[in-house]
């Protein structure tokens, strides 16, 4: 065990030389092959949130203990996700500040902290951060007030800083960026406060912009400008605001988009909306749209479909194919070939009744509009607005062939609104998206972690919860799938069955995903709950 | 009734077999259930553990041997950000524990999940000079949990549900007047006294009804007018002088008197306005707990320019000394002299420095200090030891019957004192700047300590080193171990005999709490808060 | 010494109150413009605000951040606005933070003047001119490889103090004291450590944060190593050492040229 | 919104603020005054501050306060008083998702407080019944035996302080003829508000012990619940055979039978008179 310390520490040192770069694209390249570390927000480029460590399994889960706990210091709501890169973890607190944490010890060894302008009040989104992405020596931090900062790893030094959208166009940034080869690639939130939502590549060494890629048309002549009634395409939305996947061997980034502009109140801007709520992959070298897919076409309820989208390889019908899974918002799972973006299967993951079902291209078949679109009085339609999944992320496992997601069943009352928005929000924002919701029947909304066949969507298992969970899911080659549910209670499933092995109560909701990681050979499992990062592993 | 939740807990043991429910036993407690408090250790029932406050658990299922196998059971996370101190009160399965500035929480000690919640609903000019918004701890008696908010109301509550039976205000805010301390419950009566020295008033201690919260008595701290002592007091300082009396108290059920410390004389550092001694400030106070009268004072710091308070826990214990057995409290004081008082008396029987301090030659044969020149605060600023945090805070130290030793989280940290206005105007108490400052000697020079003394000299036995500040309170088990925690977020247990290091997590936050343990369905636990988190631990 | 090792040694080496567990180059800084006048309050202080706010910080904030702002219970104060910026400042005052309470008793104004206090925290004041060419120190810096190590701004290294404001909180007399013979008082935060394991192996470094069970050092490469203490067998300090070299063999010219820059950084002010 | 209900509203908000002023002492402290008072609220401020909420409120609390990805606030203004809304806005919750909304000036504040005060508060409608003949009936009927109104009173039952502000008329009245028939939500644990309370479980153990109770609590692994004699069960659900709801079951007796329609019309008078007087 020191040994492997003192091996860590010969790597640090060999770390000196000028020349060598911390972590170069080759590493997140191969990040299977270095299971001890967390090196991207998905875990790899796939977002597989998959773990090749086995020190802890079914058999042992029940002897999980906290190794330490680091709690952050101001209030919110953590959602980060942590990496871990050589034993030093990278965790993020609200708003945009990063904490680089001894992954052994649990101490603190540099805080960073943006300075966030005070006129400022993030719509529809909490001010927080859900990660860093790590390149080279530096790592990358998107900002609430939409910079993108590349910071020394080392000491969190700012190595530049570059505003990636203006706040008052109401833009606001919690996703973690993804690091291509010397590219930092960012998307935008802020939907409700009517951005106009792109995605943007910048240059890793200076922050000059490579490209970006508008995904709403900003003039008549754009593509799918005919998809908006009216012009209605001024008005925004399909933002880029959760962290997308990347496919190096066909170079294209695949990341999915929000919802139109208003949510709820979709008379002003008839037609599909294009591309909103939608999956869009994107050549990494020129930005340019290589093909999409649009899961909710004009879209009334605010069901993004910015979940993280989940890369494999599975033989369909006797052929091996290049694979693109989405559990959508909209409580649809999706399986696309990522080469073409042909659709090949959907099926409901939870609960819904805005769909009579999908067509053989994966269209829905909407139910009649009085039965689905919000009203004045309100509309209960299934799922919820936060959807049978949100933010949080799904994971796969190659060795089960299982695609894991925590869904929500549940229903609201969608009501219909007008729509009022001041541009400048320092002051709260009026009106908003045009509506909203009140809850459905009272005790209904729950939440389950899934276990879908990859290919098909069909369930294997099920294991349900109390409450409205919002934790994503971790599973790792020992066999166990991580979650926690709504009142804090993290645990351990076996990944086969979904068998309840272990859990224990954190104090406090968890709203992040869970990774796990090694340091002197020992694996640990890691989560926050309430204002805590708590850190597991075996006795 | 408590016999029939011996019965309960053993039910419950057998159903743990079984795989049966548990089940609480409606939460009541009797006067003589806190009287007798070491006879089931399975709860804790007042802030000190015990009436003499020795902060000693009978209990003794986590051990020496065992202890490194301590692990996290459950945590319960506060709702809002603030500073976290409180001592929480365990009965019949559940915990009460409050959460800053005066929230109470009742917990169910088995899952950690909370059954009810009761916020005190606050003015928003909250007045809180010199101290944290926060509380430390609830007392219970009957089925009702009392608990005294930040802007100095008492308020009893509801065991089971949290509904406010009877609120009355203790004393004014806007007067500066704030209450962090957990109340006492002795017979039919709550004890509580009252914080907020640097606001310049009169420090006072009062007894309530615990039925009806009818007043039944209060005792100034300081003389007034035609009162023996007022002439220690030049002018009319008498009036602002402070001496409050912030933090829980101890109490002799056959004696039947209440031990309680007292704050610094205000200004704090500025004694120009109010030459002479000062009574009654920074000393500890034998009160008879029917009348309130006095019985017996003994000031630690005549004449007080350091806000060395002496309001931290008094542990009772009788020992033999010279043969001869006595009834003793014995107070670490945040002056760094440890004191050993016949608590009949308040005769002084030893006292000697636990920790750096260079204001004293030492203590005469009365216990009165023996003062070096040139200590008060400067307008320069005038290093002394200790700081103005002092040698020990609030926290609580605790008292081993077994090993004989007194347990104190010790400061070894020195601090430039500096002077300013000589008065203070009541009138406008958030304009009191205490009448000076200090500025800490920091870093590498400063260090903190727990320290095992002999309880009736004050001779240390062992010490166990800290690296940084330690807000945390001490605990002393049956199972032969001390349980303490630094700032820096290690919460650890010593071996009560030697100091040695047996088990350490780190929690992440500073810890500032007295740490309790108590057990149920035969298992015992241990209760750490760390920032904001309450965690628990107990074996596998 | 700057603001921000001040900072990190009173958490670092003292940590009070759960307070925020900032390392020096927390002190790095985000270059983003200064908010216009219009929407900054702190513009617009009078002095009569800042006595004001001196005034309401002696009564509600000294008392854990010590009368001066050095830091007691509460961390140190001393250029924090570099960190957290005005509007920081405020937010941690309207809201608390960690250990901190919220103050609702004051309005915004009376928070804004306290922050406009804060501000002045640190400060060495008017300080005697340095007699130097600034523009010629500048290249005094950059011929002697300053940047390998500090940090001014975005640019530099992160092995020593960032001095982006350097020139606001020390006089030049400090400057001549301290580059001819770094070793004999350095920064809190900065001190040497050698720590020997139990099988011998050695490792001297930069304490960056030591507690009552581990200790975590960083070489001058910036890598950290981080010990169980129980598994060593020493830690000592190395008084008198520093990993920056001395510069007592400048040329006066060079020497005067040198503080005179130094003392002109004041950060983005 | 009606005139009628207007008058309420107002009424209801001074009555809030009456409880929950200090006595304001302008001398007390000029260095630092408090945070600019609370504006009376008016017609405009409530309509202004619903606005607000909409845009900044509504995405986690729902349109109307009900909850969504946040808790349900509906009724809050009753426990917290304007001054708690006020606070909970600037400071936020830790853990939770609510951020401190620093940015908001004091006014803006003022008015979201102002229509959050509204929320949860009922129009009552008009009660036909006579107040003071309800209460002797709710002497007679031992009601306080479980409801505690302001110190007064049990615990078993919803504190009913505020009942007035908090329930219609009518549903009063479904209350008093069919307790289990149309439950209340949860108003004990802040974090319970989206479920409904007083749901009485019946839970089958493994070892074949049974037994009723109210749920306190739940998550996945544990129930808490209360019975009748007010003693709290802590359940971990790998001991249960079986726990499940009793629909339309309440530990509350109906009082269909027990009075008279009239007399129920002025219990519910009185009843509807709570909240605002106090």
């Amino acid at each position: 065990m020191r040994a492997a310390k003192y091996v860590l520490m010969m790597l640090a040192l060999c770390g000196a030389l000028p020349s060598f770069a911390q972590v170069p694209y080759e590493r997140l390249l191969k990040s299977d092959s270095e299971p001890q570390n967390w090196l991207m927000y998905g875990g790899n480029y796939g977002s597989q949130r998959f773990s090749g460590l086995k020190e802890i399994t079914p058999q042992n889960a029940r002897d999980l203990r906290v190794a330490w706990a680091y709690q952050m210091r101001g209030g919110g709501v953590m959602e980060s996700s942590p990496l871990i890169v050589d034993g030093i973890m990278y965790v993020t607190e609200p708003p945009s500040n990063v904490t680089a944490i001894d992954a052994r010890t649990g101490k603190p060894l540099w805080h960073y902290a943006p300075q966030i302008p005070r006129d400022f009040v993030p719509v529809g989104l909490f001010p927080t951060n859900r990660g860093v992405a790590i390149l080279g020596d530096n790592l990358y931090l998107a900002t609430i007030d939409d910079h993108l900062i590349a910071l020394d790893a080392k000491n969190g030094l700012v190595r530049w800083n570059t505003q990636i959208a203006d706040k008052a166009d109401g833009y606001a940034i919690t996703q973690a960026p993804l690091a291509l080869n010397g590219k930092i690639v960012v998307g935008v939130g802020g939907g409700e406060a009517g951005a106009h939502g792109f995605l943007s590549c910048y240059d890793a060494n200076d922050g000059r912009l490579l490209w970006r890629y508008y995904t709403v048309a900003r003039s008549a002549s754009d593509p799918g400008a005919d998809t908006w009634a009216d012009g209605s395409w001024s008005n925004g939305g399909g933002t880029t605001w959760n962290t997308g996947s990347y496919d190096p061997e066909l170079n294209l980034v695949y990341w999915g988009t929000g919802n139109p502009v208003p949510d709820w109140n979709g008379e002003g801007r008839m037609g599909d909306n294009l591309f909103t709520c939608s999956m869009i992959a994107l050549d990494a070298n020129t930005g340019k749209l290589k093909w999409y897919f649009q899961f909710s076409p004009h879209e009334t309820h605010d069901w993004d479909s910015s979940e993280p989208p989940i890369l494999f390889h599975a033989t369909v019908n006797g052929r091996a194919r290049k694979l693109l899974a989405l559990a959508n918002r909209n409580a649809f799972y999706y399986v696309l070939d990522r080469e073409t973006g042909e659709f090949l299967t959907g099926v409901p993951f939870a609960k819904q009744t805005w769909a009579k079902g999908l067509d053989a291209k994966g269209r829905p078949i909407k139910m009649p509009a009085e039965q689905i679109e919000p009203s004045a009085e309100g509309t209960l339609v299934y799922p919820t607005l936060t959807g049978a999944i949100n933010w949080t992320s799904p994971c796969y496992s190659p060795i089960t062939g299982l695609f894991y997601v925590n869904a929500r069943d549940g229903g609201a009352y969608y009501v219909k609104g007008e729509r009022k928005f001041e541009k400048n929000n320092s002051n709260g924002v009026v009106g908003g998206g045009g509506g909203g919701m009140r809850p459905g029947p009272a005790d209904e909304t729950t939440t389950s972690i899934r276990a879908l066949e990859a290919t098909t969507g069909e369930k294997k298992w099920e294991y349900k919860m109390v409450g409205d969970s919002w934790t994503g899911t971790l599973v790792t080659a020992g066999g166990l799938v991580f979650s926690a549910d709504a009142a804090g209670n993290f645990f351990a499933l076996n990944a086969e069955t979904g068998e309840p092995l272990w859990h224990l109560l954190l104090g406090s909701a968890v709203r992040s995903n869970p990774v796990s990681y090694a340091v002197d050979g020992k694996q640990y499992v890691v989560d926050s709950a309430g204002n805590t990062l708590f850190v597991f592993s075996l006795p | 009734m408590r016999a029939a939740k011996y019965f309960l807990c053993g039910a419950a043991l057998a159903g743990l077999v079984l795989g049966a429910r548990l089940e609480s036993a409606a939460q009541n407690v009797t006067y003589d259930e806190i009287l007798h408090s070491a006879s089931h250790p399975d709860d804790w029932l007042t802030y000190g553990g015990n009436y003499a406050s020795q902060r000693f658990s009978e209990l003794q299922q986590i051990n020496k041997t065992n202890v490194n196998q301590l692990k996290l059971r459950w945590v319960y996370q506060l709702r809002r950000t603030g500073i976290f101190e409180s001592s929480p009160i365990v009965v019949d399965g559940i915990m009460y524990v409050t959460e800053p500035p005066t929230t109470v929480t009742a917990l169910d000690v088995r899952t950690g999940r909370p059954v009810w919640r009761w916020s005190a609903d606050l003015p928003k000019n909250l007045l809180t000079i010199g101290l944290f918004p926060t509380n430390r701890g609830v007392a219970i008696l009957g089925d009702t949990v009392y608990v005294a908010t930040i802007d100095a109301h008492l308020i009893a509550l509801d065991a089971k549900t949290g509904a406010v039976r009877w609120n009355v205000e203790i004393g004014d805010n806007a007067r500066a007047v704030a209450i962090t301390q957990a109340p006492l419950a002795i017979n039919g009566k709550i004890i509580v006294g009252m914080g907020g020295g640097e606001g310049g008033l009169r420090g006072y201690i009062d007894a309530y009804d615990a039925k009806d919260g009818k007043r039944l008595w209060r005792l100034y701290t300081i003389p007034t007018t035609g009162e023996p002592g007022v002439d220690t007091w030049e002018g009319n300082s008498y009036k602002y002088g402070g001496a409050t009396t912030w933090n829980t108290g101890a109490y002799d059920p056959e004696l039947n008197t209440l031990y309680w410390g007292t704050g610094n004389p205000a200004p704090d550092w500025n004694g120009d306005a109010r030459k002479g001694d000062n009574l009654y400030s920074c000393s500890l106070l034998a009160i008879d707990a029917d009348t309130g009268k006095m019985k017996w004072y003994f000031q630690f710091s005549p004449h007080e320019t350091h806000d060395w308070d002496a309001s931290e826990p008094p542990i009772l214990f009788d020992a033999t000394i010279d043969g001869k057995k006595r009834k003793i409290v014995a107070q670490a004081d945040r002056n760094a002299f440890y004191y050993v008082l016949d608590r009949v008396t308040g005769q002084f029987i030893a006292g000697k420095a636990y920790a750096k301090q260079t204001w004293a030659k030492g203590l005469d044969a009365k216990g009165r200090p023996i003062e070096n020149p040139n200590i008060d605060p400067t307008t320069k600023g005038n290093l002394i030891y200790p700081s103005i945090t002092g040698s020990v805070n609030w926290t609580s130290s605790s008292y081993s019957p077994r090993t004989g030793l007194f347990y104190v989280d010790t400061r070894e940290q020195g601090a430039y004192y500096y002077k300013g206005h000589p008065t203070i105007d009541p009138a406008n108490p958030n304009d009191v700047g205490g009448g000076g400052g200090q500025k800490l000697v920091n870093g590498d020079a400063a260090y903190t300590a727990v320290r095992a003394l002999e309880a009736t000299t004050g001779d240390r036995k062992w010490e166990f080193k800290m690296v940084g500040d330690s807000w945390t309170g001490t605990l002393a088990t049956a199972g032969g171990l001390i349980f303490c925690a630094d700032s820096q977020g290690n919460f650890f247990a010593l071996d009560a005999d030697s100091g040695k290091p047996l088990w350490n997590i780190q929690l992440g936050n500073s810890v500032r709490a007295n740490p309790i343990t108590y057990a149920v369905d035969g298992k015992q636990y241990v209760v750490g808060e760390a920032g904001n988190a309450v965690s628990v631990f107990s074996l596998p | 010494m700057t603001a921000s090792w001040r900072w990190s040694a009173a958490i670092l080496l003292f940590l009070g109150a759960g307070a925020a567990a900032i390392l020096p180059h927390a002190a790095a800084q985000t270059p983003q413009a200064p908010p216009a006048a219009k929407d900054d309050p702190v513009s617009k202080l009078t002095p009569e605000d800042i006595a004001n706010g001196k005034q309401i910080f002696a009564a509600q904030c000294a008392g854990c951040h010590g009368f001066d702002g050095s830091g007691q219970l509460g961390p140190n104060l001393h250029g924090v606005e570099a960190r957290r910026g005005d509007a920081g400042i405020f937010a941690v005052v309207r809201n608390g933070t960690g250990a901190m309470p919220p103050v609702m008793a004051l309005n915004d104004q009376r928070v804004w003047q306290v922050v406009g206090f804060v501000r002045t925290l640190g400060d060495t004041g008017p300080i005697e001119a340095a007699k130097g060419d600034p523009a010629k120190g500048k290249a005094v810096y950059d011929a002697n490889g300053c940047a390998v190590c500090h940090a001014i701004g975005t640019t530099g290294g992160g092995v020593g103090p960032q001095l982006t404001t350097i020139g606001r909180s020390r006089p030049p007399k400090y400057f001549y004291d301290f580059l001819p013979d770094p070793g004999k008082n350095p920064p809190p935060g900065y001190e040497l450590v050698r720590v020997v394991a139990r099988d011998g192996h050695e490792v001297t470094g930069i304490r960056v944060i030591e507690d009552t069970y581990t200790i975590v050092l960083r070489d001058v490469g910036g890598h950290f190593y981080s010990f169980d203490k129980t598994k060593l067998k020493t830690i000592e300090p190395e008084p008198g050492k520093t990993v920056m070299p001395s510069y007592g063999n400048l040329s006066t010219t060079d020497m005067d040229n040198l503080v005179a820059y130094l003392s002109s950084l004041k950060g983005a002010q | 919104m009606t005139a009628n209900r207007w008058l309420r509203t107002a009424a209801f908000i001074l009555a809030i603020s009456a409880l929950t002023a200090m006595p304001a002492n302008p001398q007390a402290n000029p260095a630092a005054p408090p945070h600019s008072p609370h504006p009376k609220a008016t017609p405009e401020s409530i309509a202004a501050g619903k606005e607000v909420f909409a845009g900044t409120c509504a995405g986690c609390h729902g349109v109307d306060g009900s909850g969504s990805n946040g808790p349900n606030i509906r009724g809050v203004g009753a426990q917290m008083g304007p001054e708690g809304v006020y606070a909970r806005i600037r400071g936020g919750a830790i853990g939770s998702g609510m951020p401190a909304f620093t940015a908001l000036d004091d006014l803006t504040v003022w008015k979201i407080v102002d229509y959050v005060m509204t929320l949860g508060h009922e129009d009552a409608g008009v009660a036909t019944g006579d107040p003071q003949k309800g209460k002797a009936i709710y002497e007679s009927s031992k009601c306080a035996t479980c409801h505690a109104i302001g110190a007064e009173g049990g615990d078993l039952g919803p504190d009913l302080t505020h009942i007035g502000v908090q329930r219609s008329i009518v549903s009063l009245a479904d209350t008093l003829n069919d307790p289990g028939h149309n439950l209340p939500l949860d108003t004990g644990l802040q974090e319970r508000s989206a479920y409904t309370g007083y749901v009485v479980y019946r839970v089958a153990m493994k070892n074949g012990k049974a037994f009723e109770g109210m749920r306190v609590n739940e998550d996945s692994f544990t129930i808490q619940l209360r019975d009748a004699e007010g003693r709290l069960h802590s359940i971990q659900k790998f001991d249960v055979e079986k726990v499940e709801p009793e629909p339309g079951k309440s530990f509350m007796p109906s009082y269909k039978d027990k009075l008279t329609p009239a007399q129920i019309n002025d219990l519910v008078a009185y009843l509807s008179s709570l909240g605002e007087a106090q």
